[in-house]
């Protein structure tokens, strides 16, 4: 196509194939100023998110809960905003949190919390007596199955290589039967549906989730007669958080990563609504005009 | 022999994992477990045939001066320090500290990068495709709408919404997936038993 | 030099400036990531130089990557610690005292056949460890394919279409059973080769197409919310751990 | 009379003084008939046989016994012991309520595991029924039994069957169609397509990109891609167009070369082949698709091929080759990436569509022989399905249950 042909074009014409880049300014520019401007959505929270979040609630004080970051730093931004809440959650409930990790990657974001969530906004909170840091295993299920009899022998020490019994908080531990709550966030394999399989199945020990929104069609099943509740990507994390703010009013003006990131999500789900409304209005007006492109994937 | 062996090889190590699911014996078993950990072995030790290659593609470019050759040399100065780092005399294999900040600082934020880059592609593939040209592609964009719709605020028309959003990721969703599945299933068992029986020999090359 | 060009040299030393600031500020490797992701970005607007650069480096770093962990995570307890134990053992003491196992010389052998292909006279015994790779995930598939993907979907959709539950006969789970029914057989339909989509047959195959179709919008929009999370957390990365912009 | 009151009052007073003797008394002889029912343990248990557990290598043993049911309430619980030989050392394995006379002893396959448990071995078991205030009775040692592993899992019949029609059909239809039967393929778009996407690159002077997915050369997808590849590289061959393929995967690479390579020759034109058309890129999965990209908008192919196993690069793949205004033809078994394909491609082979485009290309008569077998199957299937869920409409529940049970 010619330059002179390319003048010839109406403008509706030009629209219709308009430079992608300037939608991707748009994208961009959704996601980043509310980010910026720390806007925050509430979202009302549904049942199955209440449930997790009533499950923690009636958690008594010294509850202990394990958590298991099964998760990368790719689904991390989805994931962590969750995790932060239940930390958060737990630590308001006076639990024992004890982290560890299925997936190798998750044993650096086990760190995060406790740097992030833990160390700033619980000051009061002890290693080793009120939370640990287990750190990452191999094995992936055959882990889960092994500590479901034996804690110990795989998690001889602390993921600083500290020995496990001068841990107050491990003085009880033998197996994943002695949790009152296992929380596993991530939703791949080795996940959500590993920890039911071979962990609380067999174990009778309540299973909590928390997985990305792509996974969360395939863990529904499972509540709520084998997961005590699940959150699903960065929704079910807002959820979460408006639930631990009703609870706990005094969250009410903090800054929670979930319900910011739901403000991103919505501004950039309407602006691809948009254009995909403008790139249809677009092609009525041409189809009218009778100058019209077919096909779509082959399939027709 | 050039073909032949391999074709029997392939056929009697198929056979032994299809007749070993149906026996439970433990020295049964113990074969399976064998076979698994020897193509995992196979697999990583192919890897150098990969690093041969891809020093071979970059030296050339360098060598022929072709297009943008100087970034061949960012390649294989990338390959041969994480490989220094990854072989560090005395680190005990992988946990020495420039390992592990070139993975968490030049892998990671790449990989991750590249992955969000998809925010941006979702965007304008949507701008592109979803137009109402024929029935198939206005049912298309209506399912995807009615379920993106779901994060627009519409005050009483929200749960109506959410709900149809959900019927239509348990049930159709639910449906066409399973008939994929089934297809999928059927033509990886035709496939697998093609290659079983030596049709299906493409993977071999011809001569 | 045209003004293209000159712009390019600003740019770049604009660039290096920057580079230059925040590694003071902020540390060379947090910098340095910051900067390997705004090369990526770049990529949106079009190819350049700073998107050349990461891509380069990050195959050729992810090339060695991969090939250090199936050494220490595959090669090492796996193959030489099973063959000669007390090899690896200042790296794996646990494993030191175990019995050696001659069996793992085989794939130790397959894989050196496989090497052989680097060699254009005895290229074809690459072909034997190929073939020994084919055939055991082959015998693998074939069952793991029948089992998971055929067996198991029947089961899962002989399911009552006639639903009734505490509260009486359910008109909605009803009306959806028979949907995911009627929907798997006309998606199965489309699915026919050998018979041509014609009459009545031909109906079921379209609607299993419309089926397909509404499924993969579904999907499409779905997903939408799972990659702007992704965007999030890499601008999460620039503002808060290399900028401090947010709170 | 003072007397008479006087005795009367001692006589009225005797039985309180005596009264709390009288008591303890009694007291005493109760505790005493207690002691002496606690002396008195439960009834022995009697162990009728311990059974190997079917479908399993020897490592299981069901050990079941009997006990006298009125007995139950005396009983908290029954203890199982497990020797190796009838007066070795006896070892608690495990515990039973008190109204279930059986036990399931599992042992474990690994002989590091503590747990080990030897198959073909013979063991005896001991019960011991612990009593409701500590006193137990133990059971004669009941044994020797043996365990040993199976030939044959019974519970995997309908799979055994399902493998055994399924090689029947397609040996038939493959021998059938050798025999020279005319079989009848409806037409894919996408493979039509692909004859009309190498025309294109040609008289463009492009090159063709060919992506064989994430996949490992084993990938069934992987498989299907390599014959699409032969296919593909044939006619570029004869077109003297050239080729791109870069690879995820070495073993793939070197497959991939090797049928590039043969592909040249049977078209006639080895000296054409170009080595370097078939590299490696790097076995990271977004390095790949960086590097794809780049490769993308460099070469500017006129055609971008991606067929085989694909994850979340499939849209960066697809959209990047988009902006570039390459003809797209797609094929994946993955589900979940599918919807991309379809939205930035011009056409995508869906699912089984991938595996069936060898023999669409191809016109083998072999593999056209298995594709109509897979259609049996796929027919056999539905009528299984429409069956089940008529006889479940009838108020049949019977098959239904035994499937969801027995798969």
């Amino acid at each position: 196509m010619t330059n002179g042909a390319m003048k010839k074009q109406s403008l509706v014409e030009r629209l219709q194939y308009i430079d992608r880049r300037i939608i991707f300014a748009f994208i961009a520019v959704a996601v980043i100023v509310p980010l910026l401007i720390g806007a925050q959505l509430k979202e009302k929270t549904t049942p199955i998110v209440q449930a997790m979040f009533d499950n923690v609630e009636g958690l008594p004080e010294g509850s202990r809960v394990l958590l298991s970051y099964d998760y990368g730093p790719t689904t991390a931004p989805e994931i962590q905003p969750m995790v932060d809440a239940m930390v958060r959650h737990c630590a308001e409930r006076k639990c024992k949190m004890y982290m560890m990790a299925v997936w190798a990657t998750g044993h650096n974001l086990t760190g995060e919390t406790i740097e992030g969530v833990l160390r700033p906004d619980f000051p009061d909170l002890e290693y080793g007596v009120d939370f640990i840091n287990l750190g990452y295993k191999a094995g992936n299920q055959g882990l889960i199955r092994l500590i479901l009899v034996d804690f110990k022998t795989m998690y001889s020490t602390d993921a600083n290589n500290i020995a496990i019994d001068d841990f107050p908080m491990m003085e009880n531990i033998t197996s994943l039967r002695n949790f009152d709550l296992i929380v596993s966030f991530g939703g791949g394999f080795p996940g959500i549906k590993e920890w039911i399989q071979f962990a609380g199945d067999p174990g009778n020990i309540p299973i909590g989730g928390g997985c990305t929104a792509v996974g969360a069609p395939n863990l529904y099943p499972y509540y709520p007669s084998q997961l005590v509740g699940l959150l699903g990507g960065a929704k079910g994390a807002a959820e979460y958080e408006n639930a631990l703010i009703i609870a706990y009013p005094k969250y009410e003006d903090y800054p929670m990563a979930g319900m910011s990131l739901m403000v991103s999500q919505t501004v950039a789900h309407i602006v691809i609504i948009f254009f995909i409304v403008f790139g249809n209005v677009l092609y009525f007006i041409l189809r009218a005009r009778g100058m019209t492109k077919e096909g779509l994937g082959g399939v027709r | 022999m050039k073909r032949r062996v391999p074709l029997m090889m392939v056929f009697v190590v198929s056979l032994f994992m299809v007749v070993q699911n149906f026996v439970p014996l433990d020295e049964w078993n113990w074969i399976y477990q064998f076979l698994l950990d020897w193509t995992m072995i196979i697999g990583i030790l192919s890897l150098l045939l990969g690093m041969w290659s891809l020093w071979k593609v970059h030296t050339q470019k360098i060598k022929r001066k072709s297009e943008n050759y100087g970034y061949s040399f960012i390649t294989l100065s990338g390959l041969i320090l994480m490989l220094i780092f990854g072989f560090f005399p005395g680190s005990g294999g992988i946990e020495n500290y420039w390992y592990r900040s070139f993975f968490y600082y030049i892998m990671v934020p790449i990989q991750a990068t590249m992955f969000s880059l998809l925010a941006f592609f979702i965007a304008s593939a949507a701008f592109r495709a979803f137009r109402a040209r024929s029935v198939m592609a206005t049912l298309l964009l209506l399912a995807a709408l009615v379920i993106m719709v779901r994060f627009v605020p519409m005050g009483p028309l929200s749960p109506i919404v959410s709900d149809a959003a959900g019927w239509i990721l348990k049930v159709p969703n639910l449906a066409a997936k399973r008939a994929i599945i089934i297809g999928v299933g059927l033509g990886a068992v035709a496939t697998a038993l093609k290659v079983m029986l030596g049709i299906e020999r493409s993977y071999l090359g011809r001569d | 030099m045209t003004r293209r060009q000159l712009a390019t040299y600003i740019f770049f030393g604009v660039v290096v400036i920057l580079f230059a600031i925040s590694v003071a500020l902020k540390g060379f490797f947090v910098t340095f990531g910051a900067f390997l992701t705004l090369a990526i970005f770049s990529f949106l607007y079009d190819d350049n130089p700073y998107y050349k650069f990461a891509e380069h480096l990050f195959v050729g770093v992810s090339a060695a990557y991969w090939m250090c962990m199936g050494f220490w995570g595959t090669m090492v307890p796996n193959l030489f610690g099973r063959l000669y134990p007390p090899m690896v053992g200042p790296v794996i003491p646990a494993l030191k005292d175990n019995p050696s196992d001659p069996f793992m010389l085989i794939p130790l052998i397959l894989g050196i056949m496989l090497l052989m292909r680097l060699s254009s006279k005895a290229g074809w015994i690459s072909r034997w460890a190929l073939a020994f790779v084919v055939g055991t995930t082959a015998g693998l598939n074939l069952v793991r394919y029948l089992r998971s993907d055929f067996i198991q979907q029947i089961s899962s959709t002989a399911m009552p279409l006639y639903v009734t539950n505490s509260a009486g006969f359910s008109l909605g789970e009803t009306i959806s059973n028979i949907v995911i029914f009627i929907g798997v057989m006309c998606g199965l339909i489309y699915f026919f080769f050998s018979k041509e989509h014609k009459g009545a047959f031909g109906a079921g195959a379209r609607a299993g197409v419309i089926v397909l179709m509404i499924t993969f919008g579904a999907s499409f929009g779905y997903t939408v919310m799972a990659r702007i999370s992704l965007l999030v957390g890499r601008m999460q990365y620039l503002l808060d751990s290399w900028l401090g912009m947010i709170g | 009379m003072k007397h008479k009151l006087r005795f009367a009052a001692v006589l009225l007073f005797l039985p309180l003084i005596f009264s709390p003797l009288l008591a303890q008394e009694g007291e005493e002889m109760q505790d005493g008939l207690l002691a002496e029912m606690q002396i008195e343990p439960p009834p022995q248990a009697v162990i009728t046989v311990a059974e190997d557990m079917p479908n399993d290598g020897g490592h299981k043993l069901t050990v079941r016994w009997e006990f006298p049911k009125e007995f139950t309430s005396s009983v908290v619980r029954f203890e199982v012991y497990r020797a190796y030989s009838p007066d070795g050392e006896f070892v608690l394995r495990g515990e039973s309520p008190n109204d279930f006379y059986e036990y399931l002893d599992i042992g474990d396959r690994e002989e590091e595991s503590p747990n080990y448990m030897p198959n073909d071995s013979s063991y005896y078991y001991k019960i011991v029924a612990v009593g409701t205030e500590g006193v137990s009775s133990e059971s004669e040692v009941g044994g020797p039994y043996k365990t040993y592993g199976q030939w044959f899992h019974t519970g995997k019949v309908p799979l055994l069957i399902a493998v055994i029609l399924f090689c029947i059909f397609t040996i038939y239809f493959v021998l059938s169609a050798k025999g020279g039967k005319e079989l009848y393929i409806r037409p894919l778009a996408g493979i039509e397509a692909v004859d009309e996407a190498i025309g294109r690159a040609t008289e463009m002077g492009k090159p063709i990109l060919y992506v064989l997915g994430i996949g490992t050369a084993a990938e069934i997808a992987t498989i299907a891609s390599f014959t699409i590849l032969g296919r593909v590289a044939k006619k570029v061959a004869e077109y003297q167009t050239s080729l791109i393929v870069p690879c995820y995967e070495p073993i793939v690479m070197s497959v991939a070369q090797d049928i590039v390579r043969s592909a040249y020759l049977e078209a006639g034109r080895p000296d054409q082949y170009d080595e370097d058309s078939v590299f490696f890129v790097t076995n990271a999965q977004f390095a790949y698709v960086a590097g794809v990209n780049g490769i993308m908008v460099r070469d500017l192919p006129a055609t971008n091929f991606y067929l085989g196993y694909f994850a979340a690069e499939s849209l960066l793949l697809a959209e990047t080759g988009n902006a570039i205004g390459a003809i797209q033809i797609a094929g994946t078994d993955q589900v979940s990436q599918l919807p991309f394909f379809v939205v930035a491609c011009d056409y995508t082979l869906i699912g089984e569509e991938l595996y069936a485009a060898s023999a669409y290309l191809g016109r083998d008569p072999l593999l056209l022989g298995s594709l109509k077998a897979e259609d049996w199957a796929k027919g056999i299937l539905m009528v299984l399905m429409v069956l089940i869920i008529l006889a479940v409409l009838l108020g049949w529940d019977a098959p239904r249950e035994w499937i969801r049970v027995n798969l």
